[in-house]
């Protein structure tokens, strides 16, 4: 039953990605005062290119044809340990949250194995700018999940989430650094503004699209699908162990319902947070990313430091 | 009977190094032979053949390697039986001084890395036999490369064994000596014979270091063997100072920033299979000598040494990988990378000692467990890509990557076999290099245990520095793989090699590579089994290393954290299958090829892609602090107002800042010191006649 | 005590304290002028909720009177009035980029590390919930001097100089019950002073050496170079 | 010397630039003659009679700091004539050299000055001369086209062309190449992502820092100056504003000042006002949206969007004013073909009112964002000496300290009689040159109020007069992207014979290679987005 309801709730995750990313879609037109596009309108983007044929490059080898799957896979399977509307699930203790940001990490690589393959200047570059972002990331992330374990002791995240739950409302200054700077490796991971740009065209500033150039159909369908669930991913990983106030402790429907509400909510609302970021900055230059990562490891750092000055007996 | 192995193994291996002294073509062996085939002379066609001049020479190399084999497989007998009998045997050789013989120990510690050695030199012998016929027509005799290897692994293992300090110094000073040669084997190379002076000088300082360090000891106890030693009580500064100046001794040897300097120069330098035993074991053999010295037979632990380890394990962590970023020789790198993981271990280490100190002697074998399975893991990873890199440059005669790409299409297997060994060296889930690194996370996360606000602090940091190394090593291993795998091919070599013909150049990182495959997906068993090393040194284990079952990692507890790498495994297949299945399967239509994107120009050439350099080239920015850089851009401009270019030549050289700051100061007062020194050297008779006056008259004063 | 155990209010002086420090980290990583003196703006805001929150907390409403004060003098007055002094100079643009903030930065946690060690037997000394507290005053103190050590600009110096007597300011509130209110109106009635000779003053500097640039005070060195 | 400078002081007319250069010219042993009254006002013509000391003039140009302005070439049948244009302080020259049709060959200006390396490159392919010294021998406009042996603008290739078919990609052209350590090479273009025009650009880079740029244009050659041949002055004005769709006001606007000044007319002053104003319209319409471009390029879609709706506003208002978007087709020969009615004075300068106040808030806005600055402050930089070594013309020029404007140092209708004040940035990065086209909008509302203001009663258009055959006209025009020059002959019956247009973008484009250098690869689009060059207008 359990693992039934687990394999739903997965299920559930990757099937409403999509529209978060429409969501998302919506809210930045809204503020740039443009007619936005349908809420649906990326689970038709995702028809079209799963039904078209997709070209693959001759230079390239079964790295490339393999890394769609192995990206949309990994992403699949971290979205199966992260509790969306219930907590106690069984598959969150497969991994904890820092195989999570394994899987993110072994997606990656494939990726940007999958951007050198075809040996041109743009997917090396997308390669290499992916992951010295996401090298740079990964101690922020890391120091962030630190900070929340010390308090919740565990990095499982149902338990952390429980825990949170159980011990109510306690205005930690940690938590709040873990959270902004976990927010801002998101926007980092994510491939976001200012970090990155994902609706530009120009080939020279991208970073993310610029590995992924030369997909096509189907594989390009399942690297588009991969990123709306890992963006989902980490704002429902914010917003459920920061704010896991209405995820449904038991199984019951009614419990499930208003977990799902709730996590509707709360999402939308992050979501505005993170489209008017996007329409106030402009992308940053690409060494200036160190600057942004460095400043979100200093926030989970002091997030650190404020839990053992402030927050323990001593 | 582990013991019985163990001394067959050491056997073997000296075996192996004495088999190779018989000379390639002896017409006397050939008379052996002769003579041989005449008491059987059923056997006679066949042997025929062995023995005949062209057969012969493969034969003698191929009884180098099996020698060698046998003595990897009794390796692993020996280390399996000593690590799940959990029994402690001693012996004692009647060899050495007359008063003092040869002190042997076979415990649980010696077991794990008797395994290690095992495991790896299975792979090597079987690596071999293709990759040294190379050298069989060089001038450099194959008799020498067989000796010294032989006499390398036999010092490693008896290194393993020993329990007394003369013993352990021979056995230590055998394996030093030995690999030497080994490094200096292509000495026509003026930049080999440097590499060699300098492993052999650090060396040989390390040596000193440690003698010193078991000198404290034997100072305080009164005896030589170890057994003396874990008895003995020492006040903290004189344990403290034992302890650096193992931690020096060890440290060289392992290649520990900054005392790392002749690692990236000695390991490319040596043949591929020996670099792989030297990156893959004997590092570990002084990671070995840190761990018995320190946990074994120091008898108290001070949470400043656990600091200080942490410090330099985090240190060589990140340099480590730093540095190999930055190198384009694929050996080089790999070695670098070799720093880096030294650090891992030591950052495992670091965290056991603090947590040792803190009483917390269950976390502290939690952190231990993960030092030693990572030594284990990089020992098998390692030499994998070092022996793929072998391969490659057998098959390329390439080097530098710069020169390499798209040998995926030329070799489809080995590109297969070294993804394996990259995957795991990035730390990726579901393979063994994640476990061991997600062990120290775990280890490191456990601080909130610890009492000084400080030290918590300090921990989580050192683990924040653990994963950005790891982050970059990834990084690194995309652009090493992408480089030389992916792409088009950037130099005519690497666009007409193939496949090595020999089947067991393959057979050998296979072997290894499905190693690291089964102890990434099935960790526990390994983890449970080294519960009696850890047994046996804290005298405690990990009671709930599988408490939801053996398919499940659970090192604290299963609330506080598990991971199941088969199941992730599996839901990757699985899922994977299923995208398969319904994107591809049913009316997904089939790709078409069609030249890749060039912005309607055409004709892109492999000049146009992404070089290494390039790709390394953020970090290089970001991180320019570390790094020694001269970059010098040669411009020739023309024209009015020398508007025009017309020329350019970029020219880029990034080293390691340990030579600047470190050994460059201490070579200059060296030099100073015995320039000083030499002014007493006057060449003139009378005034050496007065020295030898002036020391009589002291002595005669001294002994009055 | 963990903070578990500890009222909302206590928790949110806790949640002030710590936000403080963010806020000297943010001035120490700020490039551009007006940045600054908006960020030290928050800081003096955030300084006058939890003198507030402590009133409350504490039970002593004089407090409140110098929560008001800190409001309109450091949260209001002294920011527009260096904002108004950046803008006449036309120093908005100035960037003053460090040579490498993320060190900079590293060196200020390390400061916070080290308060944090020195203060720990004073905090171990006393029963008062807020006492811990002192160590993040003592990182705000540090961090305004490391400010005025990597600035070269003027205007930098006087926010560094004024988040230090924020961060002295702090300490006072949590760890005592406060000050006698002599001594606050006096403080505050002296940093009133120190804001309007500084702007004076800056007015001089420029008019000698054409800049705010103290480095550029190093030519008025008599020394003949 | 001495004797030059007693010369000077003794006889005040040596101020004169052109007697100057006449005097030097002569003091080299250079025979040339000065053309009086000049055929080609407002410059000066003078014909170098040897065409071998051709060179020499370019040196003595050189040496007293002539900028190059243009040079195009022309069949006369039997003898080719190449002129170039030149310009110290506001005073234009032409100089002019005849050449052997079967024996073409002269020496270069490309070793003394940067600017005429590709016009003359232009010259060989197109006409078949050989520039000798020319230090760059590759072929530039013709692509695969041609063999090197045919010569498209001659007279005695067909007018109507002869179609080359489909041609072989060119992508054997011989680049320059950077060595090094793990140098490596872009190729971009000239298909872009975007929807913009063609153009291939090659980098070589390390990393992310680039190390070279070269630029291949000519993927646009229509043949504009082939097609020019025998049109009429209606048809030709027509043409000239489809040299650069975004210029359209400006190239109509000097086409049809060449050809008035061939046909010795004036346009009435009313038209000469309604010209500026739309010339000023035009270049607030790009300027919007090339800032607007800037900000899309480092992703400040809030900027864009703005400064894009701006444009549009101000677009429908030249629909509803002017009868057309772009303002095309609105410049005749002989004035301009729509009015500006009272109503529609009114309306403009609520508009310009309107687009003040909003450009004041949202630069305010853009100004104080930081994100913005930290992306165009220092990034593209042009030194003064490249601008100048280059004649950097517009914006271009002027963000890096470059001070030339036409309407302020060479002044024309309508712009002799209002205040044209020119601004200047000297920073010479992409933020310059940001504010510099800030600036020059405020300047252009300005100006647009002030020939409201001052805009005279009367006709719109003058009737044209068919001029002589072999008359030839120069205008000289500031479009939006700076100085335009114009070329226009007429042969029989008032038709065309000889149609050159310069665009600024000519001049501009080579900044572009010398702006990229140690930038990041990511700063390029915003770099070449700063200078934004026409390619249609650079390969014609």
């Amino acid at each position: 039953m359990a693992w039934l309801l687990a394999l739903l709730q997965t299920l559930l995750f990757i099937a409403s990605a999509p529209l978060l990313a429409g969501w998302l879609k919506k809210v930045k037109c809204r503020l740039q005062n443009r007619r936005a596009p349908s809420l649906f309108q990326p689970y038709r983007d995702l028809r079209k290119l799963w039904r078209k044929e997709p070209i693959v490059a001759h230079p390239a080898s079964w790295i490339f044809k393999a890394a769609p799957y192995i990206v949309l896979s990994t992403t699949v399977l971290a979205a199966s340990i992260v509790p969306l509307i219930a907590v106690n699930l069984p598959t969150a203790k497969i991994a904890d949250v820092v195989v999570l940001i394994g899987f993110f990490a072994l997606g990656r690589f494939f990726l940007a194995l999958a951007g050198m393959d075809i040996g041109t200047a743009f997917g090396g570059m997308g390669s290499s700018r992916e992951m010295t972002v996401s090298a740079l990331a990964e101690p922020a992330m890391l120091m962030a999940v630190f900070t929340l374990a010390m308090s919740a002791s565990t990095t499982n995240l149902s338990v952390a989430m429980n825990y949170v739950l159980h011990t109510g409302l306690v205005l930690r200054p940690s938590f709040v650094f873990a959270m902004l700077g976990m927010m801002l490796v998101a926007v980092a991971e994510t491939g976001r503004i200012p970090v990155d740009n994902p609706t530009t065209h120009l080939e020279l500033t991208m970073i993310h699209e610029a590995m992924i150039l030369e997909y096509s159909g189907r594989y390009l369908g399942m690297i588009e699908w991969a990123s709306q669930i890992k963006l989902m991913l980490y704002g429902v990983l914010i917003v459920n162990i920061f704010f896991p106030w209405g995820i449904a402790q038991n199984f019951s429907p009614e419990a499930l319902g208003f977990g799902a509400l709730a996590l509707t909510l709360k999402l939308a609302a992050l979501t505005v947070v993170l489209g008017l970021s996007e329409v106030l900055f402009a992308k940053m230059r690409i060494f200036r990313v160190q600057e942004f990562l460095s400043f979100a490891y200093l926030l989970s750092l002091l997030g650190m430091l404020s839990h053992i000055i402030l927050e323990v007996r001593h | 009977m582990a013991l019985f192995f163990a001394y067959l193994s050491v056997v073997a291996a000296l075996a192996s190094g004495l088999a190779a002294l018989a000379v390639d073509k002896s017409p006397g062996l050939g008379r052996f032979a002769h003579w041989l085939l005449r008491r059987w002379p059923k056997l006679q066609v066949r042997a025929a053949g062995v023995f005949s001049e062209a057969h012969y020479a493969e034969f003698h190399r191929n009884s180098l390697f099996v020698l060698l084999g046998i003595s990897g497989v009794s390796a692993v007998l020996a280390g399996g039986g000593a690590l799940f009998g959990g029994a402690v045997t001693t012996d004692t050789l009647p060899l050495g001084l007359p008063w003092l013989n040869w002190h042997i120990r076979f415990d649980a510690l010696s077991g794990f890395f008797y395994l290690l050695i095992g495991l790896v030199l299975i792979a090597v012998s079987l690596y071999g036999p293709g990759y040294v016929r190379e050298f069989e027509h060089g001038r450099h005799p194959l008799s020498v490369l067989g000796l010294f290897t032989g006499l390398f692994v036999a010092g490693m293992e008896l290194v393993l064994l020993a329990d007394d300090t003369f013993f352990f110094v021979i056995a230590w000073e055998l394996m030093s000596v030995s690999s030497y040669f080994l490094v200096a084997f292509q000495h026509e190379h003026a930049s080999n014979r440097r590499a060699a002076f300098l492993y052999l000088l650090m060396a040989v300082i390390g040596a000193m270091a440690i003698i010193l360090a078991f000198g404290v000891l034997a100072g305080f106890s009164g005896g030589l063997t170890f057994d003396h030693f874990r008895t003995v009580k020492l006040t903290p500064v004189w344990a403290s100072v034992a302890f650096v100046l193992a931690l020096f001794g060890f440290g060289m040897k392992a290649g520990l920033v900054p005392l790392h300097a002749w690692l990236p120069e000695a390991h490319p330098v040596a043949p591929s299979h020996i670099s792989a035993l030297m990156s893959g074991v004997m590092l570990k053999v002084a990671v070995y000598g840190f761990i018995r010295f320190t946990f074994d037979l120091l008898d108290q632990v001070l949470w400043q040494w656990g600091g200080l380890v942490l410090v330099i394990g985090a240190a060589s962590t990140l340099l480590g990988v730093l540095y190999a970023m930055m190198q384009h020789d694929i050996k080089r790198l790999l070695a670098y990378h070799s720093v880096e993981n030294i650090g891992i271990i030591f950052i495992g280490l670091g965290l056991s000692l603090i947590y040792i100190s803190e009483g917390q002697q269950q976390l502290g074998a939690l952190a231990l467990v993960a030092a030693l399975l990572h030594s284990l893991n990089h020992a098998l990873f390692k030499s994998l890509l070092f022996l793929g890199a072998g391969t490659i440059i057998h098959q390329t005669h390439e080097q530098n990557i710069e020169h390499l790409g798209g040998l995926i299409h030329r070799m489809p297997k080995l590109a297969v076999v070294f993804l394996i060994g990259t995957l795991s060296i990035a730390a990726l889930p579901p393979f063994n290099g994640f476990v061991s690194e997600w062990l120290t996370f775990q280890a490191a996360l456990q601080a909130s245990g610890i009492g000084g606000g400080v030290l918590r602090s300090m921990v989580p940091t050192s683990a924040s520095v653990l994963a950005l190394a790891g982050a970059l090593t990834a990084t690194c291993f995309v652009k090493l793989y992408g480089v030389v795998f992916l792409g088009l091919p950037r130099t005519r070599r690497a666009a007409t090699c193939h496949e090595s013909v020999h089947r067991g150049m393959l057979a050998g990182p296979a072997w290894l590579a499905g190693l690291c495959v089964l102890l990434g997906v099935f960790p526990t068993p390994m983890i449970e089994s080294l519960n009696v090393v850890t047994g046996q040194l804290l005298g405690v284990t990990l009671p709930g290393a599988s408490a939801l079952g053996w398919l499940w990692l659970t090192p604290v507890a299963p609330e506080v954290a598990s991971y199941s790498a088969s199941l992730v495994l599996v839901g990757i297949l699985l899922t994977g299958w299923v995208c398969y299945q319904l994107l591809y399967r049913r009316g997904g239509l089939e790709a078409r090829r069609a030249d890749p994107w060039d912005c309607g120009f055409g004709g892109l050439n492999a000049r146009m892609q992404y070089t290494a350099t390039a790709f390394s080239m953020p970090i290089r920015r970001i991180f320019e602090p570390v790094f020694d850089v001269e970059e010098t851009i040669e411009e020739k401009k023309s024209g009015p107002g020398n508007f025009q270019n017309t020329g350019l030549h970029y020219q880029l050289r990034v080293s390691d800042l340990a030579w600047p700051y470190l050994y460059a100061p201490v070579a200059r007062v060296v030099t100073w010191l015995s320039r000083w020194v030499s002014r007493i050297q006057t060449g003139n008779i009378r005034t050496y006649i007065a020295y030898s006056f002036f020391t009589l008259l002291i002595l005669l004063w001294g002994i009055s | 005590m963990a903070i578990t155990e500890l009222s909302h209010y206590q928790q949110a002086i806790l949640l002030l304290a710590s936000l403080i420090v963010l806020t000297s980290f943010l001035m120490l990583g700020q490039s551009r002028l007006l940045r600054l003196v908006f960020i030290f703006a928050v800081q003096g805001i955030l300084l006058a909720i939890t003198t507030a929150l402590a009133a409350d907390v504490l039970d002593s409403p004089h407090l409140y009177i110098s929560a008001l004060l800190t409001l309109t003098l450091k949260g209001i007055f002294i920011p527009i009035m260096l904002q108004r002094l950046v803008l006449n100079m036309g120093l908005h643009r100035d960037m003053e980029t460090l040579p490498n903030p993320a060190r900079v930065m590293m060196g200020g946690t390390g400061l916070v590390v080290f308060s944090y060690y020195v203060c720990l037997p004073i905090v171990k000394l006393s029963p008062l919930i807020t006492l811990n507290t002192i160590a993040i005053s003592m990182a705000v103190v540090l961090l305004g001097m490391l400010l005025m050590i990597t600035r070269r600009q003027a205007v930098a110096h006087v926010v560094g100089f004024m988040s230090i007597e924020n961060g002295l300011f702090f300490a006072a509130v949590v760890s005592t019950y406060g000050m006698p209110m002599v001594v606050e109106l006096g403080i505050a009635f002296d940093v009133l002073v120190a804001a309007v000779l500084f702007g004076v003053f800056f007015f001089h500097i420029r008019s000698s050496i054409d800049s705010l640039d103290v480095d550029q005070l190093n030519r008025l060195n008599e020394v003949e170079k | 010397m001495n004797d030059q400078n007693e010369l000077d002081r003794e006889v005040p007319e040596q101020f004169d630039p052109a007697r100057r250069f006449l005097l030097e010219l002569a003091d080299r042993g250079v025979e040339a003659q000065a053309i009086s009254p000049s055929p080609l006002p407002p410059a000066q013509l003078l014909e170098i009679v040897e065409p071998t000391d051709w060179g020499k003039a370019a040196a003595v140009a050189q040496s007293q700091a002539w900028r190059w302005v243009a040079g195009w070439a022309e069949d006369g049948q039997a003898l080719l004539s190449v002129s170039v244009c030149l310009e110290l302080q506001g005073i234009y020259m032409v100089l002019r050299t005849r050449i052997d049709t079967r024996q073409p060959c002269l020496p270069s200006h490309a070793p003394y000055f940067f600017a005429a390396n590709r016009p003359e490159r232009h010259m060989r392919d197109l006409f078949g001369i050989e520039f000798t010294d020319h230090p760059d021998p590759r072929r530039w406009t013709r692509h695969q086209a041609w063999d090197s042996e045919t010569a498209p603008l001659r007279k005695s290739f067909p007018k109507e062309g002869l179609p080359p078919g489909q041609t072989p990609p060119d992508m054997n052209y011989p680049f320059f190449r950077a060595e090094g350590h793990g140098v490596y090479e872009i190729p971009v273009g000239p298909v872009h992502a975007g929807i913009i025009e063609p153009g291939h650009f090659r980098f070589h880079a390390v990393g992310e820092t680039l190390l070279h740029l070269e630029e291949r244009l000519g993927y646009v050659h229509k043949g504009v100056e082939k097609i020019a041949e025998g049109r009429t002055p209606e048809s030709l004005a027509r043409l000239a504003g489809r040299v650069s769709g975004d210029t359209t006001v400006g190239h109509a606007f000097a086409a049809c000042l060449a050809m008035e000044r061939a046909a010795n007319l004036e346009a009435p002053p009313r038209a000469a006002f309604i010209r500026g104003i739309l010339a000023e319209r035009e270049r607030i319409a790009n300027h919007l949206w090339d800032m607007a471009a800037i900000c899309n390029d480092v992703g400040f879609g809030f900027a864009y969007y703005q400064l894009g709706r701006l444009r549009e506003v101000w677009l429908r208002d030249n629909q509803a004013m002017f009868g057309h978007r772009l303002l095309m087709d609105r410049i005749i020969p002989g004035g301009v073909s729509v009015d500006v009615a009272n109503g529609a004075g009114e309306r403009m300068r609520a508009s310009s009112k309107v687009l003040r106040l909003e450009l004041d808030d949202l630069l305010t806005i853009i100004d104080a964002n930081s994100s913005l600055e930290d992306r165009i402050v220092t990034t593209g930089y042009l030194t003064l000496e490249d601008a100048q070594t280059l004649g950097a013309l517009g914006f271009v020029g002027r963000a890096s300290g470059q001070v030339f404007d036409v309407r302020h140092d060479a002044p024309y209708s309508p712009y002799d009689q209002v205040e044209v004040k020119v601004p200047l940035e000297e920073q010479g990065d992409v933020a310059s040159r940001f504010w510099v086209r800030y600036k020059e909008m405020r300047v252009a509302l300005k100006l647009i109020e002030s020939l409201l203001d001052k805009m005279p009663d009367g006709d719109i258009a003058a009737p044209w007069i068919t001029p002589q055959p072999d008359a030839e006209g120069l205008g000289l025009v500031e479009g939006w992207r700076g100085e335009i020059l114009c070329f226009v002959r007429f042969g029989e019956n008032g038709c065309i014979s000889r149609y050159y247009p310069r665009d600024p973008s000519i001049v501009n484009w080579p900044a572009l290679e010398k702006i990229a250098l140690g930038n990041i690869v990511p700063d390029f689009p915003v770099c070449n987005k700063s200078v934004n060059g026409s390619y249609s207008g650079n390969d014609l």
